[in-house]
């Protein structure tokens, strides 16, 4: 594979989880109160970490992410808040934004594998959108466990 | 004497042609009877170490054992009976008592060793020739010296019951009582699975013995709220009880409330302990919820002067907002409550912490702080449309009912989840004239919602509507136009429960006057701040096994109840209490932690 | 040498013979003897081959059964009554079983009430089998005793077959019995009814046609009527004296009411006719067997629901409850303080008087060759003296 | 069997006539009296047989209570007498004349619960306990398994566990403190 396209590839991966932290930062600056703050910042960590992970597969020039996708347990498709949190937001909130966030970026990368040409780069996409899969496979379990207890 | 005297006896003689009765030796396989009570077999799995045989064994051949790779857990000691056959006189009462049924007898009799240390093994455990005998003595069909039948209790007919807010259960007569609590076999696999670790065959033995005041004592060693607990806890001593392994568990909530039920407000304080003398310590507590009021009422009584911050304008936090009053009526949480009060817990009422009185300022004023809020905040159903007016959040309209206003429910009402709250929403909808709906995510069996509950919520006339994605809130009119798509299960990992895949097209849609959320809840912790240095992670305060949180500065900050344990019921709310209570007795009474 | 038909009666009192003088050997039989019933031990003073005092010794086989009933629930003195009489299980099981019925007020099936008769009456059976196979022993009529108590085993195995044991078969329970009748039991009951009733009737004819055993039983051990209330002998002894007392009769207890039989009483009153008695009892007992298999109900429950064994208490109150053994009055004392234990519980055996008292009187004057088969004429067993 | 009542209620202070079952009653008598009343019952009121006699230790009470039961069987009828004996000293009238039998229960009864009965042959030899020491064996304040533990050992290697306290000790060991 030509190193150009695989440092490009990686590159925008990168900026997507940049962004993500960037997302998590500007929640954190509506949030009133400590709990608020506290799921914020360990989401803002997990973000930051894949920033290192593909950082890391950057410069040894190799991806190993597993190609395999995790279950979908349905939640995204169907949660219906694409608005913003508001200072009031609860677990429910934080995690449906974090939710959906993972499912955007599940659903680009999966427009990026059908539009790549080289096969190379192709795979590549397909393991990053197999890794936002568990992503939002995580939060959703969470959902499951911690929110809709009941349902 | 006559002559035949004298020639009969030779008839002996007519015997040497015949053939002799003996047996030939050495022996000839002469397996026992079908039921011959022979060396014992037990089913190791089964079997759940009750010691019930050692029990009813009158020679004291029977000691229970720990047996290797089976731990305790649960419902079950991982102790297994070993026979001592030194003693064994093969009565075979064991197997008749066992409670599982897991113990018998094999038709095997015979086992010949120079060394008179072996006869004596734990059947199967160590393995013999005759495990797995299909012949030995078994219980009869129809015989068995235990009860498995508990004894009913009376409950309002369901046309009657769904009229009006009385309460369902009626309660146990001292008769009936005593019948019940005679099915106990006194084994104890119950306590470990009580939160609290209550001294279930304690009180169970004094409802026998008709001594309802030490039964009383035992039931406050853990637990102040008997009443309460009598009536709605989640009973999970019951799923352990060794009856239940083949029968009916015992009713022990049941035979709680039968105590608690008998002895008058007036004439506890004769059966409980006095408080000791005060030590001069403070402590705050945050919410008068079970585990607010479990604390207040230990520390009371180890002399600590304690002061309950309530939000609402009653102190019993779920309790009296989210279980109706059928369930749970007013008078007997007021009795549980009244009790901790008299022995000087102060309740302020209306009184939240937040704004004006902040978790800072109680840690200035007192020596420790618990906080114990609960999780009061319905989430939302999160669907498109989930803000439609007629869309209400259960948990609030279970207070409304409490505080005795005006629901105005409608006649068509939807009800969406599958916990404990959904059921009480619906049947207060159904005691509110409505029809309900109850819509679920899953299947009847993956519900939450105790088992009683959802049997009562049915038999009142509430409809139960599985595997119900919910979709979106559509308006119609005014009403609520409920959209969900109807899944199917599909077992998508090993090991997991299954996931509602919908059903692509199998979209269905009803016109309710009011649609229910009962999906979860979630803790309201606004009132933490940033400064107050507690740990918090995914909204719950961290905490350490006595429930001290992680917090800097002054008083030390305490957390339990719903707030942080995983279980989210009352009696473990009540455990969390006491645990904290002590925890913080030691520390302000400077004995260690 | 006795002859027959002479009855002669033995002093009331005591001989107090002069042990240093000489003339008197002192033995002991027992307490192994196979001429003594069971671990229990005669002191004989004899005057050349004559037996002139006798003191019985027992306690070889106490094991305290009433001091650990004190101290056992209720129910777990069930799996212990059986062993207070070695042969005859069952009436233990049933008095203990019936007393504790009555002072708790329950009311037994009629199907337990069928198959606890047809037990006792197995055991009726069985019992006098092995009796006989020691009356004939005692006169060196070995071979009688090997016929009969192989069909004592046809018995056991019938037990065994019912209720899982052979000696002890703790199948007469509080409340009923511990189960139905297995499949073909009842055919197996008259096929060894069949088979004991044939050999019964070749020991009749070796047994009671024998010069050598009419010539030392007829005579021996005879006991007058009025005896029978003077020393509280009951059972096949007093029956033999005339005195026409059966409880199976007189208390009409189990199903015996129901069932079609006759008293058999004797007047001779020694040890010929009480073995002649007994046989003709043996006899009977097959008869009831076979019309208790015929009447019996089919199906029903076979035991009353009683409280957790592990809790039960009894209410306060007494209670005795007596049933008609092999050898007369069997009974059970039963005292409750309205705890979970008894308070006491004692037993009345027929041998407690036939053994010791009512023997010590007959055996003065006999023979020491024939102590033995005195002794077992008056069918005796020891444990229910000692308890 | 009211007459009866009446009848030894006038003659001997009987009370407390208790009718247990149709064919089985039970009255009490004061122990000074207990000969006498058996004496006549056997002689003149028909009830000839005695079944058996024994005592119970009603030790909260301080007395030992005799049990006499006697049978009447021309009307199939058995009655028990009772009479309470002081436990600090308990001696009574001996019936070793009435029954022929008698002399041995009031033996075990020597033995088994130190009653005496002045007169009855034998009446301190053993009866069934050879070289017993200890105390009566069937006084309430005998504690055989006490006696038992001190006296014999039992077979090593025996011990048992308690279910509740292990599942405490494996599943919640820090409730323990």
């Amino acid at each position: 594979m030509n190193t150009a396209s695989f440092q490009e590839t990686l590159d925008f991966a990168i900026g997507r989880e940049r962004a993500a932290v960037e997302f998590y930062r500007e929640l954190t600056g509506k949030a009133a109160f400590a709990a608020q703050k506290s799921a914020l910042a360990e989401f803002m960590a997990m973000e930051e970490g894949h920033v290192a992970m593909l950082t890391g597969m950057k410069s040894r020039g190799a991806v190993n992410l597993s190609p395999g996708a995790a279950v979908d347990l349905g939640l995204a498709r169907r949660l219906a808040a694409e608005e913003e949190p508001t200072a009031a937001m609860d677990f429910q909130d934080i995690l449906v934004a974090a939710i959906k966030k993972e499912e955007r970026s599940g659903d680009l990368y999966r427009s990026l594998v059908a539009a790549a040409l080289d096969p190379d780069v192709k795979a590549i996409f397909e393991r990053l959108e197999a890794e936002e899969s568990r992503h939002k496979r995580y939060f959703e379990e969470l959902y499951e466990t911690q929110v809709a207890r009941d349902n | 004497m006559d002559i035949k005297d004298f020639i009969a006896p030779f008839a002996v003689w007519k015997r040497a042609f015949e053939k002799p009765f003996t047996v030939k030796k050495p022996i000839d396989e002469r397996p026992g009877a079908p039921r011959y009570r022979g060396f014992h077999i037990n089913d190791a799995d089964k079997c759940v170490g009750c010691g019930t045989c050692e029990a009813i064994c009158m020679n004291r051949a029977i000691d229970l054992v720990p047996v290797e790779g089976r731990d305790a857990k649960e419902g079950d000691s991982g102790l297994r009976p070993r026979v001592d056959y030194g003693r064994c006189c093969w009565c075979a009462l064991c197997v008749d008592i066992c409670p599982s049924g897991s113990l018998n007898m094999s038709n095997e009799y015979v086992w010949i060793d120079s060394d008179p240390d072996v006869f004596r093994y734990t059947p199967g455990v160590e393995p013999k020739p005759w495990d797995g005998s299909a012949l030995g003595y078994r219980r009869a069909e129809g015989y068995r010296l235990l009860d498995g039948t508990r004894v009913p209790m009376p409950e309002l007919d369901h046309h009657e019951a769904v009229k009006s807010f009385l309460e369902l259960v009626r309660g146990w007569s001292r008769e009936q009582a005593e019948k019940e609590a005679d099915r106990c076999v006194s084994c104890g696999l119950c306590i470990a699975s009580c939160p609290a670790h209550m001294e279930i065959p304690g009180y169970i033995k004094a409802v026998r013995d008709g001594d309802l005041e030490t039964g009383l004592r035992l039931l406050y060693q853990t637990n102040p709220f008997p009443e309460a607990c009598g009536r709605i806890c989640t009973h999970r001593c019951e799923e352990a009880c060794s009856i239940g392994t083949d029968g009916d568990p015992v009713a022990i909530r049941w035979l709680k409330r039968y105590i608690a039920d008998q002895v008058e407000l007036a004439d506890y304080s004769k059966a409980l302990p006095r408080k000791e003398a005060s030590s001069g310590k403070r402590v705050a507590i945050v919410g008068a919820g079970p585990g607010g009021l479990s604390a207040a009422y230990y520390l009371a009584l180890l002399g600590h002067e304690v002061t309950v911050h309530e939000k609402d304008e009653a102190a019993g936090g779920m309790l009296r907002y989210g279980i109706p009053e059928y369930r749970l009526p007013y008078p007997a949480l007021d009795k549980d409550i009244g009790y901790i009060e008299s022995l000087g817990v102060k309740i302020e009422r209306g009184a939240p912490v937040g704004e004006g009185r902040s978790l800072a300022s109680l840690r200035e004023r007192f020596d420790a702080v618990f906080l114990s809020t609960g999780l009061p905040a319905a989430y939302g159903l999160d669907v498109p449309g989930e803000k439609h007016p007629r869309v209400l959040d259960g948990v609030a309209v279970l207070a409304a009912a409490t505080r005795g206003q005006v629901l105005g429910l409608g006649a068509r009402v939807a009800v969406v989840g599958g916990g404990n709250v959904a059921m009480d929403a619906a049947r207060t909808a159904l005691r509110n004239g409505a029809s309900v709906d109850i819509l679920y995510r899953r299947r009847e069996e993956d519900m939450p919602a105790d088992p009683d509950e959802i049997r009562e919520a049915k038999a009142e006339g509430a409809r139960l509507v599985e595997k119900a994605i919910p979709l979106e809130v559509k308006d119609a009119g005014g009403k609520a136009r409920f959209v969900w798509n109807e899944a199917t299960m599909v077992q998508k990992e090993a090991g997991k429960r299954p996931v509602p895949e919908p059903i692509p097209g199998a979209i269905h849609e009803e016109i309710y006057d009011s649609v229910i959320s009962a999906i979860g809840q979630g803790p309201e912790l606004s009132y933490i701040a940033e400064a107050d240095g507690v740990e918090i992670r995914r909204f719950k305060p961290v905490v350490d096994r006595d429930g001290l949180a992680t917090a800097a500065g002054k008083a030390p900050v305490f957390a339990g109840g719903d707030l942080v344990n995983d279980r989210k019921d009352a009696i473990s709310a009540i455990a969390d209490g006491h645990r904290a209570a002590s925890a913080i007795d030691r520390l302000l009474s400077g004995k260690g932690a | 040498m006795r002859r027959q038909n002479e009855h002669v009666i033995p002093p009331e009192t005591r001989a107090t013979p002069d042990l240093s003088s000489g003339k008197y050997l002192v033995m002991w039989q027992g307490p192994q003897h196979p001429g003594i019933t069971g671990n229990m031990s005669l002191r004989l003073v004899a005057d050349g081959d004559t037996v002139v005092d006798c003191e019985t010794h027992v306690g070889y086989l106490h094991r305290g059964f009433e001091k650990l009933m004190e101290r056992r629930l209720w129910m777990q003195n069930f799996p212990l009554v059986c062993r207070i009489a070695v042969p005859e299980p069952d009436f233990n099981e049933y008095c203990y079983a019936a007393a504790l019925e009555e002072l708790a007020g329950v009311t037994v099936p009629e199907k337990a009430v069928w198959l606890r008769t047809l037990s006792l009456e197995m055991i009726r059976l069985a019992s006098f089998l092995m009796w006989i196979g020691g009356q004939a022993g005692a006169f060196g009529h070995g071979t009688i005793a090997q016929w009969s108590v192989t069909m004592r085993d046809y018995v056991l195995d019938l037990f065994e077959e019912l209720s899982g044991g052979r000696i002890y078969h703790m199948y007469i329970i509080p409340g009923g019995v511990r189960g139905d009748v297995p499949d073909g039991f009842l055919d197996h009951v008259l096929e060894t009814m069949q088979v004991i009733k044939k050999n019964l009737d070749d020991i009749e004819l070796v047994m009671f046609h024998n010069a050598v055993f009419k010539m030392r039983a007829v005579g021996l051990g005879y006991i007058p009527p009025d005896w029978v209330d003077k020393y509280g002998i009951t059972g096949p002894n007093a029956r033999s004296a005339g005195v026409a007392r059966d409880l199976r009769k007189d208390l009409g207890y189990l199903a015996y009411p129901q069932l079609d039989f006759k008293l058999i009483t004797g007047g001779r009153s020694d040890a010929f006719e009480r073995a002649e008695l007994r046989l003709a009892e043996m006899y009977q007992s097959i008869d009831l067997i076979r019309q208790i298999v015929a009447r019996m109900p089919k199906d029903g429950p076979f035991r009353e629901r009683l409280p957790n064994p592990l809790h039960w208490k009894i209410p306060a109150g007494e209670t005795y409850v007596a049933a008609e053994c092999t050898r007369g009055e069997y009974g059970f004392y039963v005292v409750s303080d309205g705890g979970d234990k008894p308070r006491r519980v004692a037993v009345r055996g027929p041998s407690y008087t036939h053994a010791v008292s009512v023997m010590e009187r007959l055996v003065r004057g006999v023979n020491i060759a024939d102590v033995a088969g005195l002794m077992v004429s008056l069918h005796t067993y020891p444990p229910e003296i000692e308890r | 069997m009211n007459e009866l009542a009446k009848e030894l209620a006038a003659r001997y202070g009987a009370r407390d006539w208790h009718d247990r079952r149709g064919d089985l009653s039970s009255t009490v008598v004061d122990p000074i009296r207990l000969h006498d009343t058996l004496a006549w019952l056997k002689d003149s009121a028909g009830y000839a047989h005695l079944s058996f006699a024994t005592a119970v230790d009603n030790i909260e009470r301080g007395v030992f209570t005799l049990t006499y039961t006697v049978r009447n069987h021309e009307q199939g009828h058995s009655l028990m007498v009772h009479a309470d004996v002081d436990r600090a000293n308990p001696v009574v009238d001996s019936i070793h004349l009435l029954w022929g039998q008698g002399w041995t229960y009031q033996r075990e009864m020597k033995e088994w619960f130190g009653i005496d009965f002045p007169g009855s042959p034998r009446v301190d030899e053993e009866f069934v306990l050879e070289g017993w020491e200890g105390p009566p064996m069937m006084r309430r304040d005998f504690d055989s398994l006490a006696y038992s533990d001190a006296t014999y050992e039992g077979r090593p290697g025996r011990v048992t566990h308690d279910p509740a306290t292990r599942m405490q000790e494996r599943l919640y060991p820090e409730a323990g403190k």
